[in-house]
């Protein structure tokens, strides 16, 4: 095994073990936002690590240059996409904690509550 | 069987198979609709990725750009303009059991249709190969796609621009000539128009990539446009930017130069080559190139149109929850 | 080097199956689209390592593709929240991540 | 059994379902959804055809029905576009017909519901209104 490929099997390897504990994170941890922060580990982390790893695999220079330009689309667009879902989160949380409006269930009496409204 | 397969183990088939099945019938059956929404645009990331098992990459990537990109805005989009519907009233359960007998039956009938297809499978890729030198593209599916079936291909970006006329008559008549509103959607935060501002230039390089490589390699004038389109789609979304007016000289032009380029070439094919969407042979690569390129226009143009919607005037919109309770007076 | 590279990929690619409980279970909508975007993520990191496995470009296209539009279900949704904000509050009924659902979701998987 | 075999029997499947979904689904919005999953169990058997083809053919895939794959995929999101249009239009009649029926004085007047609608839909959300006026 040469250098190059010692070094995709320890950075691939640490890429995967990240994905696991993104998916640990994601299926176990208790409230949204941490569930939000263990898959940006696996989003930012793991995908950077796997493209890292396998840097030495691709074919210079325009293999290796497609391949950091889409580690950088993939940072940028999961950075802004955790930040867009944490936002949402937010409100909600604050919305419940101030008891806004709960008497809009969907589920639970959708025809009498469109009634109110189509009435009011 | 030759081994040509992917060396792949198949431990991802199986995993991946059930997994599409699993969401498909969630996503039937889960009670709220933005959720299911949600879950169809994860079924289209499945599928794209279950059409490269399948060593399908050209369709993986349309997959990927239609089902994973532009099918969840529109659909996302539309379940918050449209709220919650309340159910609709089920039949009895004999009904519902013999329409579940029903479906049974079909899914039976097509998967022993599926495993009995004749062993030695009849196929066209020798047909395509020995003639792909004609086209002088690489990739097959583009060969096929724009030599051997370009009348498909042609009615199929005509079908297109119908399909935005149609989007566009569904608008109200005192609407006529206003700009498309589906996407707006209150005002934007910020995490969206900072990536409304920095994606679209590398959205525009894929883009443009996916149809310049298409000729060779997976990619072409479809995934190309729908990448392209996308990025509109979030420009829009994003509030940087407006749909052009319905009324727009250069948008209908946009729309239609690519099946109208297919057709005048075809039809000059017909008096210089042989037949009709013949190529003259020295002119082949030349014009199958312009033919792509206005067409990558003309499907990136008219789907960014088809996510945008029919035109409304400015004002504010129906208010959703009220247009849920509308629902219950109509029937 | 091919062996590791495919085993790597389906690892992660199970992984990422996997995390479809959270579609499945919610609780909220948020949570569905957590597991979507690590579903997308999953799959280009796969899409990567089959591609290098097997020495085909056109895998590396379909995951920069993947990549570039990994956001837009999650972009859609907030828009639509800005859009209705009663959506998500009326949703709260089976989608309440914090409070008194935290002690049941976890065991619940 | 290969994976032609498996995308295939999964096609069938996504069919079978839905079928069921496009009939019995709980809101339009879903049997739009149905309708989808439909046309991909359709185009998942193609392309076990087009594997099991290409395969026998020594390619990856068979190019030509990869080909019309491609085109029912621009098409079929076409369909739901116009369906999604449809959808919404029809809310909006549907909110307009309800409101002018719930304002005295304006049922029998067809031309006035538009404005009978904007006015009682100040009680939605004002913000929306306010980005674009």
């Amino acid at each position: 095994m040469s250098l190059a490929d010692a070094f995709t099997a320890v950075f691939v390897s640490l890429g995967a073990f990240f994905f696991f504990a993104g998916w640990v994170g994601l299926v176990r941890f208790p409230d949204a936002l941490s569930r939000l922060h263990a898959l940006s580990k696996a989003d930012n982390l793991g995908l950077g690590l796997v493209v890292i790893g396998l840097l030495p695999q691709a074919s210079w220079p325009f293999g290796t240059l497609k391949l950091i330009a889409l580690w950088l689309v993939a940072v940028l667009v999961g950075g802004a996409s955790a930040q867009l879902l944490a936002g949402a989160i937010h409100a909600q949380a604050a919305e419940t904690s101030t008891g806004g409006e709960p008497g809009r269930g969907t589920e639970a009496a959708p025809g009498a509550n469109g009634n109110d409204k189509a009435t009011s | 069987m030759p081994d040509v397969s992917l060396p792949d183990p198949h431990w991802a088939d199986l995993p991946l198979g059930f997994a599409l099945l699993v969401l498909a019938l969630w996503l039937t059956w889960t009670q709220r609709d933005r959720a299911a929404v949600i879950g169809f645009s994860g079924y289209g990331l499945l599928v794209a990725i279950a059409w490269v098992r399948l060593g399908s990459m050209d369709v993986a990537l349309t997959e990927a750009a239609l089902g994973g990109g532009l099918m969840g805005l529109l659909l996302l989009t539309a379940a918050a303009r449209l709220g919650e519907e309340t159910d609709q009233p089920a039949p009895g359960l004999p009904a519902r059991l013999s329409i579940a007998l029903l479906c049974l039956g079909v899914t039976l009938v097509l998967a022993a249709v599926v495993l009995g297809l004749p062993s030695p499978a009849p196929n066209l890729v020798a047909p395509v190969a020995s003639h792909q030198a004609v086209t002088e593209l690489g990739n097959p599916v583009a060969a096929v796609l724009i030599a051997f079936r370009a009348v498909d291909t042609m009615l199929e970006s005509v079908v297109l621009a119908l399909a935005v006329i149609v989007l566009w008559s569904f608008g109200a008549d005192r609407a006529w000539g206003a700009r498309p509103r589906a996407l707006h959607l209150g005002p934007p935060s910020p995490a969206l128009v900072f990536l409304g501002r920095l994606l679209p230039p590398a959205g525009l390089i894929v883009g443009v990539h996916l149809f310049w490589t298409g000729a060779d390699h997976p990619g072409g004038p479809f995934q190309g446009g729908a990448v392209l389109a996308a990025m509109a789609a979030l420009l829009w979304l994003a509030r940087l930017g407006e749909p052009p007016r319905v009324s727009d000289g250069l948008t209908r032009l946009g729309i239609v130069v690519g099946p109208l380029l297919f057709l005048l070439i075809g039809l000059a094919g017909a008096v210089i080559a042989d037949a009709f969407l013949d190529y003259p042979e020295a002119l082949t690569k030349p014009l199958i190139l312009l033919i792509e390129a206005a067409k990558t226009l003309s499907v990136a143009v008219a789907l960014a149109l088809l996510v945008a919607g029919p035109p409304e005037l400015p004002g504010p919109m129906p208010p959703r929850q009220s247009g849920r309770a509308a629902k219950g007076v109509t029937p | 080097m091919t062996g590791f590279l495919l085993i790597a990929g389906v690892f992660i690619l199970l992984t990422v199956l996997l995390g479809l409980v959270r579609v499945l279970r919610g609780p909220g909508d948020a949570e569905r689209l957590m597991a979507v975007q690590l579903l997308g993520t999953g799959g280009v990191a796969a899409l990567l390592l089959l591609g290098s496995a097997i020495d085909l470009t056109a895998t590396t296209d379909l995951a920069l593709l993947l990549a570039l539009l990994a956001a837009f279900a999650a972009i859609a949704f907030v828009a639509g929240l800005g859009a209705n904000p009663g959506a998500f509050t009326a949703a709260r009924p089976v989608s309440a991540p914090s409070s008194h659902s935290n002690g049941d979701s976890p065991a619940g998987d | 059994m290969n994976e032609a075999q498996l995308y295939g029997v999964c096609g069938a499947g996504l069919v079978g379902i839905g079928l069921y979904g496009a009939i019995l689904g709980r809101s339009t919005l879903r049997r739009l959804l149905a309708f989808n999953l439909v046309g991909s169990g359709v185009f998942l058997i193609f392309g076990a055809i087009a594997r099991r083809g290409g395969l026998a053919g020594g390619a990856q895939s068979d190019p030509v029905p990869q080909a019309l794959v491609i085109t029912g995929l621009v098409v079929a999101f076409a369909a739901t576009a116009l369906a999604v249009a449809l959808l919404i239009r029809l809310a909006t009649v549907a909110h307009e017909a309800a409101s002018a029926a719930a304002t005295p004085g304006s049922t029998d007047d067809p031309s006035t519901p538009a404005t009978a609608s904007q006015g009682r839909g100040e009680r939605g959300p004002g913000h929306v209104g306010a980005g674009h006026s």
